[in-house]
């Protein structure tokens, strides 16, 4: 078991791209082998994750974990770092589980122009950037994994998307990259500033006190521009709605399950820790930000016709609450963000799972054709309505855990920031809550309830077939026990935000 | 040494030749314009070369050699090109040869 | 007087790679002579073999270790001079694996094609060794005078003799005007090795405008050659117009050849005179880039977009030039320069040059330069879309493909220097490397998600040279991304060698 | 069963998830499953209400406490500390050292937590607390849930989705029951929005038609946005009461001092707007009739036992927040009892002038809900809990007989379908009496003991306007229901249907309630006193809330009243005299001449008030400020956010910050198209601009070098 702790991450990163570099080499027209394949490399990483999951020190959450450190690029001192904590871990997890459900969903779900080999192949190298985000200890490293998404993403929203498919899918990439660009200047100048060095861990611990403020405030800026363009933060969105409503069912999922996170996740794992002066002074920027994105995107959903992108739209918001949590730089707050940066995973995955499913056999999510779903196809209607539900924050269902502590955390921030200010967050945030409601159930109501257009009334409309079942029961029950026990995550995070909070007085 | 009048004998070369290949819309008198600013270049190395004494004498000599070597190579190729216009076109005006652009 | 006129004690090892090239030309002469038409297909073949063999002692010397220096230090192998020929060489191996289809379909003669291309890479292995303005001149004469005619290799086609005569007039002219700066250098100097320029320069703290006409007029000549705008304006028209070996050929090697003369020009003779070329290589870089991009966003046609392309690329290298200066001298400032240049240039050859080989490639099929042929592209053949795809976006800098850690070198001695201006040029990069996208992404757009314009889904036949070339660019732009210490670690050694 | 107390509502979610996986498959479609489960709560809450009683007074608590006292704890419990047990003893300690004046000993509430999650040092638990109000509430909840679901197997047959009826029936209750029996406000919060989401489910029941799920949406609109406060309210005592949601220990920390006095009026102020949302209080009632949309049955169930009362139960259960936020025991006005109070007389008025039987109704819960929110303002603690006790059982009662009616004649218009069934249905024409006279408030059923405590705790902890108000109320409800008895059960049938009297499922329930009716009241009777005895509780205690028994002259005020009440509507409406004329309006007047004394006031009142409701003046113009101005605002906002959202997505989103992103694009491309006029393909001109260029380069170095 020893060597397999060591190799155990590597495996969790590499084996979808070893799997995919296989598939290229099978010809097109063996669908089901690709599918197999695909299934397969999925479900390895997953019990790869699994065992991770079992042999992690839970009681040393807050320690990096699995560690692989091997040398990389020696001219710049980067080096091949590896290992999970507390935070990580759920991530990483949450996006091999969303990967294989994925895969499952796709069994009969390609979208036009169908080609599952390429199509398959794509959401193994996104699962491979993902999983590495996770766990890279190196900032280069981090970055290599951040940017790979983007190709695999790109395509699969250009090639396998809707009418619009070539604007968002540019739009996307374009976004992305300009903020990845000024965060890799920032990690540069980390580098420069921060002893020569990329490992997190050294940074953590040395950057704070070599770095002059003024400095950090610059750098912080540039890491900001990145990871916020990626989560998205307002006023930074505008590709998000596009690429969600544009891409195929898998892409949205896939983008809303785990690519947004990786901007959060940035916050928390890099921003923060190395740079707590700057985080201190950008909290309140942030965190207004955050509760703009909280109404405005609520506003946004109000005014979308389309199903899709209104749940797209709901994305800017529910990151909103994630980022607000982030901006109290408390324990409450991040826990809250990793809580949230997963419950949104799960929900809004779903949600978008439906939306596909719902858009297969309607042909259209326009809200205004939609209606009476609950009567053609009860359970997908029910499951909608679920989903919603957890979507508004329902206690007792994963959302709440998310927006909850976030608001909680608003309102007693760390020591230095203004109490104020955050408490006016904090109301903002909470008449959020009220609008999100306002939304999902205007969605739910027009698409759910009433009877079928007259367009639609004779329609063979199926209810759920297994690929379904199988995609999504596993997420709803996820849903559901996450926001029963908390602190199955809770538990997890909390040590290893403790540990990025280290250099924070006391809050909340 | 009356090094100054050399260099602005030189000079005066350049800019005439500069003003050749700017200004001339045969593509012959272009390449004649170009040896002249060659040439300039040959009397300003001559010429400081002097200045510096006998091993910088040399120096400017043998590089203003080589300059003229090869100028004649290029000129050489140069007009082999012109030629080459000038059969598939039967014109060697320079503004014509605008087939791509932008 | 013997002291002017020794005989010099020539190291034929140090020799060797130009001695093997000078040999392959002989050969290939011999080979064209005597086969007449049946035979010319082992041009190629002599012509590659040649090259190789040319590594062979580019090894051996790299093996062997240690600087030598030739005559009176004008000509130096070092490892900079060792690793660029081996770019070189290798580049020009690629060209020739690339070309040989080509050639041997058209309607030119095959003998001479190799023999001007094997030409103008001696020029270049002979420039990276010059340290002397007089064997600079001339490495730079040999590989462009060949690159003239052979961007006029299609005779018969106007826009072949067109591409040909902007070349030449506007390569003349910019070596004309470089050759006025480097005789006014050497009257300020009094030398025309570079080690002595430098130290003659070095001193001078009060710029004499003379040296800053000299610098700038050098600097001209050689920016004509990495295509720096203002001095680009040839590269469209002159790529568009050539034959597309030649292009990607002159992309790549000549451009390389450009870079590795102004690194030594810069570092080497005019070190102390930073306040002058750092601002204008600011200037230059941030330009180059801009323009390179914005121009690119409006093209039609492939060839026209990589050249501008390429223009764009130069920018990116002509970067860490701008801030080299302002690096602190004990994080080696010239060194990190230097590495960073070179590793974007072997980074750069390697997906540039697979770009040209999918462009020919798709040529073949569509007989057309218009990025509207590719539209469905990835529908009749995947592989070549994928590959096109991989090599476009590493241009564009996505990891994991190679070109991130290009990009990242750049970044990384802007933010070394970490000076005002540094950042400022970081900044300028960053957003183009984000303008630079949109026009490698159109391409790909085109390819994956626009249908066939024609409806002609034929396979494209690819033989078997293009498809070693192809592989050969695609695995090294691959490896470079996932283990940019490949390329970092050719950049990390290439560093002057501790001059006589 | 009091430290088991989870397993009730366990018991009911378990019972939910059976249902809704295994309901279909069942010949009761689920029913049973629902039956079954509520009624084993049901026996398990008797045994808890059992044990509770039987538990032995050991608890020591002062009665009433003086901050002086306190005065030097406050510092320690101003602290941030999460060990609460510790901080209970200490302060149990110091009260019973430096307690003075008479030492009541009480039951000790039953307490078991276990950790739910932990974040940095806060430790958050999740368990019960168990005491007298919850053994009420738990007793209350599961009858009438138990009796819900009885009836509804026959007042659902045949409906498309009764299992899930059946199993949204029981979340329902289980969300009552875990707000019940929480130990802390995070987890009161669980069961509070649970009981949000299936009044959405419920009251949208039939969402074929558009306008039910407008009402489901509504209810579920309207509370969450009440919620808002509620979450303030809670983060809000979290911190102020040092990171703590231990409702025991909020309450324990307020009364003590420990929770400065600006942060707790927040924190009530949030949480009571939170009870306006979910209890329907002025102005954020509109909901409640609406929700009629539902299916009769959950009328019933939110209107009697969970869901609305849920505010209620928020105020008692926190009540030591809100009794030093608001300063309850000063006497004089709050904004509690002016809710109340407001809500009590608006919603009375508002439904004289409804035609249909279930919308009197849910105004008059909204009306009962304002009494029992008033009293807890007025400080009549045990009245206003008692109230909510008996209200259940009336209320439960009357909407299942209006159930009943409308099984039989398939409306609830009474002006048109009803009228005359007491002929038809005799049970449910007596059971629905009997509720009616009980929510009137006649001696001897339940709502006469509740109302009368109601009156005598306003008036004797200084709110005597409330009083007022309260008596104003029940002549108000007297009148209302005298109405509402009459259009359905006298004078001719006017439907078109068959009525016939409902089968037993229906009328079981009714009879059941009934019996509770009469009898529920009497446990508060003067020498019976048990209600007050049960629930008495230690913020009761810590508080210093009196306990008023039973008084005979505001009984007789308020039964006078009610009488007379019933009188006029009898003669308004049976007999319809009033209307006719001046001289039956004086012969009333002098007949009330005998019963008052002042002749003028009488005589204004009453034509005020009856010509008022006659004509509808007052009534109608409550009714449309009710519709036009309130509900319109309700709307209005929704309307708002639709439109703002528009107008923020097509004129921000989209022409700005969108805009500005595709017009760097087009920026970007069209000044590449600009440059590229540079490239014109004449060569000279390149080479100009390659000399030009060198040349400015050369210059601007030469310069400014």
């Amino acid at each position: 078991m020893e060597s397999l702790d060591d190799s155990a991450l590597s495996l969790a990163v590499f084996v979808p791209l070893v799997v995919a570099a296989a598939m290229l080499l099978v010809p097109r027209e063996n669908e089901t082998a690709h599918k197999l394949m695909a299934l397969g490399a999925t479900l390895a990483t997953f019990a790869v994750g699994m065992l991770i999951l079992a042999r992690f020190d839970y009681g040393a959450s807050d320690q990096l974990q699995f560690r692989v450190d091997a040398p990389w690029i020696d001219v710049i001192n980067s080096r091949y770092l590896l290992g999970v904590d507390g935070i990580s871990l759920p991530l990483l997890v949450l996006s091999m589980f969303v990967c294989v459900l994925v895969v499952v969903y796709s069994w009969n779900h390609f979208p036009e122009p169908h080609n599952p080999k390429a199509f398959l192949i794509l959401i193994l190298v996104l699962e491979t950037g993902m999983n590495g985000t996770f766990v890279a200890q190196d900032l280069i490293l981090f970055f290599v994994f951040f940017e790979v998404v983007l190709l695999p993403m790109y395509f699969m929203i250009g090639v396998w998307g809707g009418e619009q498919r070539q604007y968002a899918a540019i739009k996307f990439f374009l976004f992305t990259l300009f903020g990845s660009a000024l965060m890799i200047l920032s990690f540069l100048a980390l580098y420069f500033s921060g002893g020569q060095t990329f490992s997190i861990q050294e940074l953590v611990a040395v950057a704070a006190d070599n770095i002059p403020r003024s400095t950090q405030l610059i750098i912080f800026g540039g890491l900001f521009m990145g990871f916020a363009i990626k989560v998205p933060m307002f006023p930074f969105h505008t590709w998000l709605p596009d690429a969600h409503t544009q891409a195929p069912t898998q892409g949205s999922v896939i983008l809303a399950a785990i690519l947004l996170k990786l901007g959060t996740y940035g916050f928390i794992r890099i921003a923060i820790p190395i740079l707590p002066e700057a985080a201190m002074a950008w909290a309140p920027v942030i965190g207004g930000l955050a509760v703009v994105g909280i109404i405005y995107g609520a506003l946004g959903c109000l005014a979308q016709s389309d199903m899709k992108r209104l749940i797209a739209f709901s994305s800017v918001a529910h990151m909103g609450f994630v980022m607000l949590g982030i901006a109290t730089l408390t324990d409450f707050g991040i826990n809250a963000a990793v809580f949230g940066m997963v419950a949104h995973g799960l929900i809004t995955g779903m949600l978008f799972f439906v939306a596909g499913s719902v858009k297969d056999r309607f042909h259209t999510l326009e809200l205004s054709r939609l209606g009476g779903l609950l009567l053609q196809a009860p359970r997908m209607g029910w499951i909608l309505g679920f989903c919603a539900m957890a979507s508004l924050g329902l206690p007792g269902l994963a959302g709440f855990w998310g927006e909850f502590p976030a608001i909680l955390a608003a309102y007693s921030p760390a020591e230095g920031l203004s109490e104020a200010l955050f408490r006016t967050y904090m109301v903002i945030a909470a008449l959020g809550t009220v609008l999100a409601a306002g939304y999902l159930l205007w969605m739910l109501q027009r698409a759910a309830f009433g009877t079928p257009k007259p367009e639609f009334a004779e329609a063979p409309i199926a209810d759920m077939h297994w690929p379904e079942y199988v995609a999504w029961v596993p997420m709803l029950v996820l849903i559901l026990v996450l926001g029963i026990f908390p602190g199955l995550l809770f538990g997890l995070t909390d040590g290893a935000v403790g540990n990025a909070l280290s250099s924070f007085g006391a809050g909340g | 040494m009356l090094v100054n009048q050399f260099l602005v004998l030189g000079a005066v070369l350049f800019s005439i030749g500069v003003y050749g290949v700017l200004a001339r819309r045969n593509g012959v008198l272009v390449l004649m314009s170009i040896e002249l600013i060659l040439n300039a270049v040959n009397i300003n190395l001559v010429a400081l070369g002097a200045l510096q004494g006998a091993s910088g004498a040399v120096t400017g000599q043998v590089f203003a050699l080589f300059v003229i070597t090869i100028a004649a190579a290029e000129v050489g190729v140069g007009l082999a090109i012109v030629l080459l216009i000038y059969r598939n076109r039967a014109s060697v005006d320079l503004d014509e040869v605008d087939l791509m652009k932008g | 007087m013997e002291t002017l006129f020794r005989s010099p004690s020539v190291d034929f090892h140090a020799f060797a790679p130009e001695i093997v090239l000078v040999l392959v030309l002989v050969v290939l002469l011999f080979v064209d002579l005597v086969f007449e038409e049946r035979g010319r297909w082992a041009t190629s073949t002599v012509a590659g073999i040649g090259l190789l063999a040319s590594l062979v002692p580019v090894l051996t010397l790299a093996v062997a270790g240690g600087d030598r220096s030739l005559f009176d230090g004008a000509y130096v192998v070092d490892d900079f001079a060792l690793v660029l020929k081996g770019l070189f060489l290798v580049a020009g191996y690629v060209t020739v694996l690339i070309s040989t289809d080509y050639v041997a379909e058209g309607d030119y003669y095959e003998g001479e094609y190799y023999f001007l291309l094997l030409s103008s890479l001696l020029g270049m292995t002979v420039m990276a060794s010059a340290r002397d303005l007089i064997s600079i001149f001339v490495a730079l004469e040999l590989l462009s005078i060949p690159a003239y005619l052979l961007a006029g290799w299609r005779k018969r086609d106007l826009r072949g003799n067109e591409a040909s005569l902007k070349y030449y007039l506007l390569g003349v002219f910019a070596s004309a005007v470089m050759l006025y700066g480097m005789s006014l250098v050497f009257g300020v100097t009094g030398s025309t090795v570079l080690s002595e320029i430098g130290d003659a320069l070095a001193g001078g703290s009060s710029t004499v405008p003379v040296v800053t006409v000299g610098i700038v007029f050098v600097v001209v000549g050689f920016g004509f050659k990495v295509s720096a705008v203002p001095f680009h304006t040839w590269a469209p028209d002159t790529y568009q117009g050539a034959p597309t070996p030649i292009t990607a050929f002159l992309s790549v090697a000549s451009k390389a050849a450009g870079f590795v003369a102004l690194l030594q020009l810069v570092f080497i003779a005019f070190l102390g005179q930073d306040d002058v070329w750092a601002p204008l290589f600011w200037v230059l870089a941030a330009l180059t880039m801009t323009v390179g991009n914005l121009i690119a966003l409006r093209q039609t046609n492939i060839v026209r977009l990589l050249a501008y392309s390429s223009v764009a690329q130069a920018g990116f290298m002509l970067a860490p030039l701008a801030v080299a200066a302002s690096i602190p001298a004990e994080r080696g400032g010239i060194a990190n320069a230097t590495e960073a240049v070179v590793t974007y240039l072997i980074i750069y050859a390697a997906m540039n040059l697979g770009a040209f080989a999918v462009v020919m490639a798709v040529a073949r099929k569509t007989r057309s330069g218009e990025i509207g042929s590719y539209g469905g592209l990835f529908d009749y053949a995947p592989g070549l879309a994928v590959l096109m795809a991989v090599f476009l976006f590493a241009l564009a800098g996505i990891p994991p493909l190679g070109g991130w850690y290009a990009k990242f070198v750049v970044f990384k001695s802007l933010l070394d220097a970490g000076t005002g201006a540094a950042v400022a040029l970081a900044v300028v990069a960053a957003v183009n490397s984000v303008i630079a996208l949109f026009y490698y992404a159109s391409v790909a757009r085109q390819m994956f998600m626009d249908p066939v314009p024609d409806g002609d889904t034929t396979r494209v036949q690819v033989p078997a040279a293009l498809t070693a070339s192809l592989a050969l660019c695609a695995v090294a732009t691959v490896a470079f991304g996932f283990f940019p210490n490949l390329a970092a670690r050719l950049g990390d050694v290439a560093l002057f060698g501790a001059l006589p | 069963m009091l430290e088991n107390a989870w397993v009730i509502p366990t018991l009911t979610f378990v019972s939910f998830w059976l249902i809704l996986f295994f309901g279909k498959r069942l010949p009761g479609h689920g029913a049973e499953i629902g039956i079954g489960a509520l009624g084993l709560a049901f026996v398990l809450s008797c045994v808890a209400v059992v044990q509770w009683v039987d538990r032995p007074a050991t608890e020591v608590v002062p009665h009433g406490t003086s901050e002086e006292v306190h005065g030097e704890e406050e510092e320690e419990h101003g602290a941030a500390g999460g060990q609460r047990g510790e901080d209970r003893q200490v302060v149990a300690t110091a009260v019973e050292t430096g307690g003075h004046g008479e030492e009541t000993p009480i039951r000790s509430a039953v307490e078991r937590n276990v950790t739910w999650f932990t974040i940095g040092d806060v430790e958050v638990t999740a368990g019960t607390a168990v005491d007298g109000l919850t053994v009420v509430m738990l007793f209350t909840v599961t009858l009438i849930s138990l009796l819900v679901h009885v009836f509804s197997t026959n007042y659902m047959h045949g409906d498309v989705r009764f299992t899930y009826f059946f199993a949204a029936l029981s979340l329902f209750t289980t969300g009552m029951l875990l707000l019940v029996v929480s130990s802390s406000t995070l987890q009161a919060l669980f069961g509070w929005e649970l009981m949000g989401l299936c009044s959405f489910m419920l009251i949208g029941h039939w969402w074929e038609k558009a306008e039910n799920s407008n009402a489901a949406m509504k209810a579920f609109l309207t509370t969450r946005t009440g919620d808002v406060g509620l979450l303030v309210g809670i983060v809000t005592l979290f911190f102020a009461a040092g990171q703590t949601f231990d409702i025991a220990l909020i309450n324990e920390r307020a009364l003590t001092g420990a929770i400065g006095h600006t942060a707790l009026v927040v924190g009530a102020v949030g949480l009571f707007i939170g009870v306006i949302g979910k209890s329907a209080q002025f102005p954020l009632h509109t909901w409640l009739p609406d929700a009629m949309a539902g299916p009769t049955p959950v009328s019933a169930l939110i209107h009697a036992a969970t869901m609305v009362v849920a505010g209620v139960y928020l105020v008692a259960r926190l009540y030591g927040v809100f009794w030093e936020a608001f300063d309850i025991g000063a006497g004089g006005v709050n904004p509690i009892a002016v809710v109340g109070g407001i809500t009590v007389l608006i919603a009375a008025a508002l439904a004289f002038v409804q035609d249909d039987i279930k919308k009197v109704l849910a105004y008059s819960t909204v009306s009962q809900l304002g009494y029992m929110v008033m009293a807890l303002g007025v400080g009549a603690w045990t009245a206003g809990i008692f109230h909510l006790f008996t209200h259940a059982f009336f209320k439960g009662l009357l909407f299942l007989g209006a159930g009943s009616v409308s099984h039989a004649v398939h409306s609830f218009d009474m002006k048109a379908d009803m009228g005359g069934l007491r002929k038809y249905m005799p049970t449910t024409f007596v059971t629905f009496l009997i509720g009616s006279v009980a929510l009137a408030g006649l001696f001897p059923l339940a709502g006469f003991w509740s109302k009368d405590e109601i009156l005598v705790g306003a008036a004797e902890n200084g709110y005597p306007v409330f009083e007022l108000v309260g008596i104003v109320g029940a002549f108000l409800t007297a009148a209302y229901m005298t109405r509402c008895v009459y259009l359905t059960f006298f004078g001719e049938y006017r439907g078109h249907a068959h009525p016939h009297e409902s089968p037993r499922p229906i009328t079981i329930p009714l009879m059941v309630l009934a019996v509770f009716s009469v009898g529920a009241g009497l446990l508060n009777a003067p020498g019976v006193e048990k209600f007050f005895e049960i629930t008495e509780n230690r913020v009761f205690l810590l508080a210093g809330v009196e306990h008023h028994s039973f008084e005979v002259f505001p009984a007789v005020v308020s039964t006078v009243v009610v009488l007379a009440a019933i009188a006029f509507a009898y003669l308004l409406f049976f007999e319809r005299r009033l209307p006719r004329g001046l001289t039956r309006r004086n012969a009333l007047a002098r007949s009330g001449y005998t019963l008052l004394t002042n002749k003028y006031y009488l005589d204004h009142l009453y034509t005020g008030v009856i010509v008022g409701s006659v004509k509808g003046a007052i009534a109608r113009a409550a009714y449309w400020f009710n519709q036009k101005v309130i509900d319109g605002v309700v709307n209005a906002v929704g309307i708002a956010a639709r439109r703002s959202g528009d107008w923020t997505y097509r004129h921000i989103d989209q022409a700005v910050v969108d805009g500005a992103v595709n017009g760097a694009g087009f920026g970007a491309e069209g000044f590449g198209g600009i440059l590229r006029t540079i490239q014109t393909g004449r060569v000279q001109q390149y080479a100009a601009l390659l000399f030009g260029a060198a040349t400015v380069l050369a210059l601007g170095l030469i310069i400014f070098v």
